[in-house]
């Protein structure tokens, strides 16, 4: 039977060790749950990719079409001569796609946010209330009681105060 | 792809103003205004302009879309006073029109600066861009105390509160005009047959209308005059409204 | 970081903005009945006076159709600079100092953005047909006119507004997750909501990071192009004193400034009656203060040089406007103006000014009522001395306008106490990361073991 | 809420259920009438739709105002819509004054007065007819009636009313009709204190006049020259305008003529004028007017070389004690310059187009202020049993010093015509509400016409509003009460016209079609003319040049206790105060000062500095006859030791919009009057100035009445190479957009 086990450390350092271990050990991907951002996690877990900037930038693209579009496509709709000037004025409407542009980035960006976070959280997921105040959790998901037993050890030796035997669906 | 770009230079075209069937004008002669008040009245009288009361005018808040101006030069015994009837411009760049959100303000197929009253939100932003200052506000219901309204034309509808209104160069008049003009197969209105209230009016024939589109109708003529000029000429409204010059012997 | 702070510990922030949150005192319930009533009476009531009775009801006139609605909506726009704005510019280049204050100060912008929109609702004569002026499909196939500034600022503003809001709720996402953990009932409720299902995993953070970040910097320009446009509202008229290539600058300043100024004074409101002394400092108050010094000088030379530009074009239109702002009717406002936000600010020069918490209060207090009065003057004095003579006039704000404004000003201090117990007015991870972190070594539990 | 603040009232479209039967929905109808808001008699055609009327417009064919109207004319609406009108017979039920009416049916109300009439014993002149100036048939019948009753005492009232212009012309040409003023062709206008723009005689064709003098053809511009203390509207459009020291206008046009015989005058009387005119030496003249010797001299050059030049004299300058001498003297001038009969000249109009010359009309019922003072005071000792007043407001446009309305409280009936609860009604005891102008039969020959007769119909536009009654039908009524059958048969005011348009046609030669036809194109066009016109002689009688002579005006009142000169002038708007009830007139701001709703006193600004006042102090202006209060408003064109004040204002009834504003500046004028014509001196009353410390700033619509540079008013000396540039016909200037 699958499970997690679960480090609770005092101190950041201590927890992003343990990960390191973890990982050395051959484990999966340890995940570590923290109070504040911790520095320095993709140094011992490798790098992380986001692709929110892609988001941001094509909706940012999008927006600024989409502007500048709404503002000429609708006044060729239904025209309206006023002041002289162009029906499709190029200065204003160019004000209206800026708008549009930021409006649509922003609104993209938080999409990207969701998506890759994997936000909103629909089922349970491993949770320990304490990381929210001043514990670090190291997460590692372990396939059997043996790979459980060896996970514990190391996150024992490094320096967790408490080692939870996790099930797949929360504790 | 060819009619994309040929709409795009149709829409790119400034002013857009060379399609209209027709380019109303009003020429103003100062030298015969004698400033006596009957366009105000006949404004008043053909286009259900109300009657806000002393409070009203205390406030500032009259509603005269045709208001006569008075300017005073030097002092006693060598003092002058010139009268100049000022009313909606017309113009053909209209700072008005542009900074209304909603479009209740725009160039109608006549060359008219036309207010659409039942599109207006009130934002008041015409009547500050304005620099003739001739957009009115309802800042109230007005009402006729009866019979009075019996008086009401009922070509031209009744402003409610929150509505900018202006001088329409009686467009209501100007829509007959035209359709008696189908009905006797006529293509346009020939020059004369349409004056609005305030020219119909003027007892000294200062006021002109007609269409300067017509090379050789009256208005035309009276803005060739030397003496013709536009007032604040300087903002480049490119206005409808001609005035000439009154004519002053010591001046020049 | 202060001396006082050092004994912080984590768990003590945690604590400190739940108990913001949860425990209220009666004076709590007092000021926010005060505050609804008054919003109530002064701001709503005679709204519905003026809806029925028409704009007559305000004191405008022809030629002064604009009035003080239309600044109290420049001021409120003005107010929610800095805000949302100086969070940002603060996140990108990180600064420690930012992170006390910051949540509230979007608040700020926040809620001044909403009530600038009502004060739009009340401004125009016909608010049942507003929503005409937002672009979307029906049956008159009628839409806005996009060449209209005011249709710039229709699309600004909603932007700003919904980017604000994003902005908050995202840097407290992680907040809520550790207020969701030690509330109880409908609150527990709503912040489970509220937090997503945060769990404050290193990918979420670095997510957060990124996006945040992201946010930050579209809203920079966002912000800046907002007050812009709001100026152009004006500036794109040609009523003398209006028509200024420098009033984009002039009013972007002025905005920083007043939202600066409302800043403090929100601080120093939180400092003192939501018991965050730990957290809001004299350090705040004394970058705040440089921050203002610096707006304020600024924001003067650009007066000066409108008085200089108006003066030396020597048109009679310029001229005679600038002698009305200077000398005519409205002319004691103008100089109150330039007190308040000219000559007063310089008092921030003594440090001891700067760090003491009483004077900076009553200095915020007096720049925003100068920057009210700019805003007043703004739209009263060109209105009144435009083009033709014939058509000058006065303009006087009649009572219901004053209770109007007095009931905006509610009407944000409601939106803000609700606030406050909603949302972790400080930031509790930011605060934490300003905190050091927990060493290494044997901790209180393995003692016990 | 916000749900009712966008509610609107339900209104019917309809106002009919039964509709009459030229009505149709949408369908405009036009009515030629006449109008009645002024002696001048333009014609006017009314637009109705839906059977009522919707805007009153110039009649194009009538030659007075040839299509065009003023605001008097226009407001002419709101006298038949006005709320206030009276809508049924009257009979007074408490004290008289106490505005306590009981309504009454017309056969009650008629038979009252025939009663009081029949009792009235006949032969005594004890029955009294005010009627307001009233011309045409409708004149004809109330001769008819008085006659009948046997009672001389017929009396047109109209406070406007030339008496001096008519004794001037009377004297000088033996003219009892007014000439008709050619200012169209005229090339140079010398106006001596007429306002003819404004009220004067007939200011809508004066204004044609104007403008087609100033612009109306190429070759030449006419020039205006108006002569007034005052700054008239005449004044604002004159090229020049001369202060004279009140009343010595005639002095002033003595002395100009004296520079014309001078001047090589060659006419075959030219001794007997230049020994008429020795006293008025260039320097004597200039030293009494205080106008300039130059401009005195320059004045006659350009006036004896215009081409050609008419000279006009009335308003204030014929409302002194030394009137009519004063316009005799205006006069001479178009003698001397022998523009008379000439076009651009005075041209004496013909014997206004009529029937009925069987009636002997005295030359002119009008009353001047002697009359009214006569019937006051014959009133006071009770030679008077009834008083029918039709229309007239005496009580509002007789000074204090008449007594006119403490002399009524002896006039034992008082019966009102009027449409109206004016000061005058509001003392009657019997009220028959008259039919406005635009409810009634009638017709008018305009008086002073065009320089041929004219006559004018007009007819009811809108069936009547209330239950009252035309004029004349309410006479005819009286009539047939009092049983004059034989004399007076006619059942209603129009079969009356009819018969007297049945002479018109039967004179008309040859007779074309039937009668019918011809009183249907009459009403169809609204106005008849005949080439009937008059031979102008130009002689004048060697006595009267030799009685030319202008005596010094003499003022009410001392230098010492009374600086001022008072100098009432009639406002656009208000006319003799008959506009007051008149929103529209109400609003329309004053053109030379913007103010509306309400009266003000005007004064020059160095003389206010010097008495420490500022616009909108309040004034308390005192003459020998009494005080009214009236906020101070500083006018740059006024002499320094005059001030002005707007006639109308002051009503203390006559309706919601009239009552209760301003005051009225004909109660304090002295009773002095021009010994020849009789008629009031209204400018002959000096005044005392002190303010009381009160402020009552007047409403007004202007704001800087000055042009601060800014070229709003642009101004050429005519030349047409200074004129500068001609502005672009078609198409606009390309818009400047960046991009």
């Amino acid at each position: 039977m699958a499970s997690n086990a679960l480090g609770l450390f005092h101190d950041p350092e201590s927890a992003l060790d343990a990960a390191g271990r973890l990982k050395d050990a051959g484990f999966a991907r340890p995940e570590i749950m923290s109070p504040i951002p911790i520095h320095g996690v993709e140094d011992v877990l490798g790098p992380k990719k986001s692709v929110i900037k892609r988001f941001t930038l094509f909706g940012g693209i999008f927006g600024g079409l989409a502007g500048f579009t709404l503002a000429a496509g609708t006044a060729v709709l239904y025209l309206h001569p006023t002041g002289g000037r162009p029906i499709i004025a190029i200065p204003p409407f160019l004000i209206i796609s800026y708008e549009m542009t930021i409006l649509c980035g922003i609104l993209a960006t938080v999409l990207g946010f969701l998506i890759s976070a994997r936000f909103p959280a629909i089922r349970e997921r491993i949770y320990v209330p304490a990381t929210a105040i001043d514990k670090f959790a190291v997460t590692v998901p372990c396939d059997s009681g043996e790979s459980y037993g060896r996970a514990e050890t190391i996150l024992r030796t490094a320096g967790a105060e408490e080692v939870q035997r996790i099930g797949e669906d929360g504790p | 792809m060819a009619r994309f770009a040929a709409g795009w230079r149709k829409y790119r075209k400034p002013g857009y103003y060379d399609e209209f069937d027709y380019a109303w004008t009003m020429s103003i002669d100062l030298d015969r205004c004698t400033g006596c008040g009957a366009c105000v009245t006949a404004c008043q009288a053909e286009n259900n302009i109300p009657i806000v009361g002393e409070k009203g005018i205390r406030n500032g808040r009259e509603m005269q879309w045709m208001r006569v101006e008075r300017y005073w030069e030097g002092e006693y015994p060598n003092a002058k006073l010139s009268f100049i009837p000022m009313l909606c411009q017309h113009c053909d760049t209209a700072p008005c029109e542009t900074v209304c959100p909603v479009s209740a303000t725009y160039h109608n197929q006549d060359g008219l600066n036309v207010q659409v009253y039942n599109r207006c939100i009130g934002t008041r932003s015409c009547a500050v861009y304005c620099p003739y200052e001739v957009r009115y506000f309802n800042y109230n219901d007005h009402h006729w105390p009866k019979p009075l309204d019996q008086q009401l034309n009922p070509d031209v509808s009744v402003r409610e509160k929150g509505v900018m209104e202006k001088c329409t160069f009686c467009v209501q008049r100007i829509r007959q005009a035209k359709d008696h003009a189908k009905d006797d197969g006529r293509r346009r209105v020939v020059d004369g047959e349409m004056q609005p209230a305030c020219v119909q009016t003027c007892p000294a024939e200062a006021l002109v209308f007609g269409d300067r589109n017509d090379a050789n109708s009256k208005v035309s003529r009276s803005m060739n005059d030397p003496r013709a000029y536009h007032v604040l000429e300087e903002l480049n409204t490119s206005p409808s409204v001609v005035y000439l010059k009154k004519v002053d012997a010591d001046a020049g | 970081m202060p001396a006082d702070e050092q004994s912080l510990q984590f768990s003590d922030v945690n604590d400190d903005v739940v108990r913001s949150l949860v425990e209220t005192g009666r004076n709590y319930y007092i000021a926010l009945g005060v505050a609804i009533f008054v919003t109530l009476a002064c701001f709503f009531f005679p709204w519905f006076y003026q809806l029925r009775y028409g704009i007559a009801a305000a004191g405008n006139n022809h030629p002064a159709v604009w009035g003080t609605y239309l600044a109290s909506f420049i001021f409120w726009i003005g107010l929610s600079h800095s805000g949302t704005l100086l969070s940002c510019v603060l996140h990108i280049t990180n600064s420690e100092w930012r992170k006390a204050m910051y949540r509230s100060a979007e608040a700020m912008t926040l809620f001044s953005l909403l009530v600038a929109a009502t004060m739009v609702m009340v401004h125009v004569g016909r608010p049942w047909f507003i929503h005409w002026a937002a672009p979307y499909p029906n049956q008159m196939e009628l839409w806005p006119n996009f060449r209209s500034p005011l249709l710039f600022d229709v699309m600004a503003i909603t932007t700003y507004l919904t980017g604000s809001l994003i902005f908050i709720y995202m840097g407290s996402i992680p907040d809520f997750a550790a207020v969701r953990d030690r509330t109880t009932g409908w609150r527990h409720h709503m912040y489970v909501l509220l937090s997503l299902g945060w769990r404050g995993t290193d990918t979420e953070w670095h997510r957060l990071g990124w996006a945040y970040t992201f946010l930050a910097v579209l809203i920079i320009p966002l912000a800046v192009s907002v007050h812009s446009i709001v100026s152009w509202d004006f500036a794109m008229s040609i009523v003398p004193g209006l028509h200024q290539t420098i009033f984009a600058p002039y009013f972007v300043v002025g905005a920083i400034y007043s939202g600066t100024a409302g800043i403090v004074t929100v601080m120093f409101v939180l400092r003192k009656y939501m018991g965050f002394e730990h957290y809001i400092t004299k350090l705040h108050f004394d970058n705040l203060g440089k921050l203002l010094i610096v707006l304020s000088l600024i924001w003067t030379y650009i007066n000066v040089l409108e008085l200089f530009t108006g003066w030396y074009s020597g048109t009679s239109t310029e001229y005679e406007q600038l002698k009305y702002k200077l000398f005519g009717f409205y002319a004691p406002l103008y100089w109150e103006m330039i007190l308040f936000c000219s000559a007063v600010p310089l008092l921030m020069l003594s440090r001891r000014i700067r760090t003491s918490f009483f004077p900076m209060l009553l200095i915020s207090i007096a720049v925003n009522i100068g920057m009210y009065t700019e805003r007043f003057l703004i739209v009263a004095t060109t209105q009144v001395r435009q083009y033709l003579p014939d058509r000058w006039g006065t303009y006087v704000p009649s009572l219901v306008e004053i209770s109007i404004i007095v009931g905006s000003l509610a009407m944000f201090t409601t939106l803000f106490l609700l606030f406050v117990k909603i949302f972790p007015s400080v930031s509790i991870y930011e605060i934490k990361e300003t905190m050091d972190a927990p060493k290494k070594g044997k901790s209180e539990w393995q003692a016990t073991h | 809420m916000l749900a009712e603040t966008i509610k609107h009232p339900v209104e019917h479209l309809f106002p009919y259920s039964v509709p009459p039967e030229e009505y149709s929905p949408g369908m405009v109808t036009w009515y030629n009438s006449v109008c009645g808001m002024c002696p001048a008699g333009c014609g006017i055609s009314v637009r109705t739709r839906e059977g009522r009327a919707k805007k009153i417009e110039g009649n194009p064919l009538h030659p007075v105002n040839q299509g065009r109207l003023c605001a008097l004319g226009q407001a002419g609406l709101q006298s038949l819509y006005n709320p206030d009108r009276l809508t049924a017979p009257m009979q007074r039920q408490g004290e008289r004054g106490s505005d306590e009416f009981v309504q009454t049916t017309w056969e009650e109300g008629l038979s009252a007065v025939a009663q009081r009439l029949e009792m009235a014993d006949r032969h005594s002149d004890s029955v009294v007819l005010l009627s307001q100036g009233v011309r045409g048939h409708f004149a004809n019948l109330l001769e008819l009636f008085m006659r009948e009753l046997g009672s001389s005492r017929l009396l047109h009232y109209d406070f406007a009313h030339p008496h001096s212009l008519h004794a001037a012309n009377k004297k000088l040409f033996g003219e009892d009709q007014l000439p008709y003023y050619d200012i169209a062709n005229s090339r140079y206008l010398l106006s001596f204190g007429a306002d003819y723009l404004n009220n004067w005689l007939s200011p809508v064709h004066h204004s044609l006049g104007f403008g087609h003098s100033r612009q109306g053809d190429d070759s030449a511009r006419g020039r205006f020259v108006q002569i007034e203390p005052k700054m008239s509207i005449s004044g604002a459009a004159a090229d020049e305008w001369i202060p004279a020291r009140p009343g010595t206008e005639g002095i002033l046009a003595l002395g100009i003529a004296n520079r014309i015989v001078e001047g090589g005058y060659t006419g075959g009387d030219a001794e007997d004028w230049s020994a008429a005119l020795t006293a008025y030496s260039l320097t004597r003249v200039a030293e009494q007017t205080g106008v300039p010797a130059e401009t005195i001299a320059r004045l006659a050059e350009e006036f004896t070389h215009a081409e050609p030049g008419l000279a006009i004299g009335g308003g204030a300058a014929g409302n002194h004690t030394n009137g009519v001498d004063t316009l005799v003297a205006v006069n001479a001038l178009n003698y001397l310059v022998g523009n008379i009969g000439k076009p651009g000249g005075v041209v004496f109009n013909p014997a206004p187009m009529s029937s009925r010359s069987a009636i002997d009309r005295p030359s002119s019922r009008h009353a001047n202020h002697q009359a009214m003072q006569d019937l006051a005071e014959n009133a006071r000792q009770g030679g008077v049993m009834v008083l029918i007043v039709n229309n007239a407001n005496p009580v509002f446009t007789l000074p204090q010093s008449t007594g006119f309305k403490e002399a009524l409280d002896s006039i034992p009936l008082i019966v009102s015509l009027s449409s109206f609860m004016d000061e005058t009604t509001a003392l009657a005891d019997v009220v028959l509400p008259s039919h406005t102008y635009l409810e009634s039969w009638g017709d008018d020959m305009p008086q002073p016409g065009v320089g041929f007769s004219v006559g004018s119909v007009s007819q009811p536009v809108v069936s009547p509003l209330y239950n009252t009654r035309a004029t004349g039908d309410i006479i005819l009524g009286l009539a047939a009460k009092l049983g004059f059958r034989e004399a007076i048969p006619w059942a209603s005011m129009e079969d009356f016209l009819k018969d007297g348009w049945r002479e018109i046609y039967a004179r008309r030669s040859p007779a074309s079609d039937d009668f019918d036809s011809f009183w249907r194109d009459v009403l169809r066009s609204g106005v008849l003319g005949e080439n009937v016109r008059r031979e102008s002689t130009a002689a004048v009688d060697k006595r009267v040049i030799d009685g030319i002579g202008v005596a010094e005006p003499e003022f009410s009142g001392t230098n010492d206790d009374y600086p001022f000169i008072l100098h009432p002038y009639m406002a656009t708007s208000m006319y003799d105060g008959r506009g007051a009830n008149l929103p529209w007139m109400q609003e329309l701001p004053d053109p030379m000062t913007s103010i509306v709703y309400g009266s003000w006193i005007e004064m020059n600004p160095v003389t206010a500095t010097e008495m420490g006042v500022t616009d909108g102090d309040l004034i308390r202006v005192t003459s020998e006859q009494g005080s009214i209060e009236v906020p101070l408003v500083t006018f740059p064109a006024i002499m320094p030791d005059v001030v002005a004040m707007p006639i109308g204002q002051g009503h203390d009834d006559f309706g919601r919009y009239a009552r209760g504003r301003g005051s009225n500046p004909i109660q304090i004028l002295a009773p002095t009057m021009d010994p020849e014509s009789g008629s009031l001196a209204t400018s002959a009353t000096r005044v005392s100035l002190v303010t009381t410390g009160k402020r009552a700033e007047p409403a007004k619509t202007g704001g800087v009445a000055r042009q601060l540079g800014r070229n709003i008013v642009q101004f050429t000396d005519g030349s047409s190479e200074a004129a500068g540039h001609s502005t672009k016909v078609n198409g606009i200037p390309i818009v400047v957009e960046p991009a």
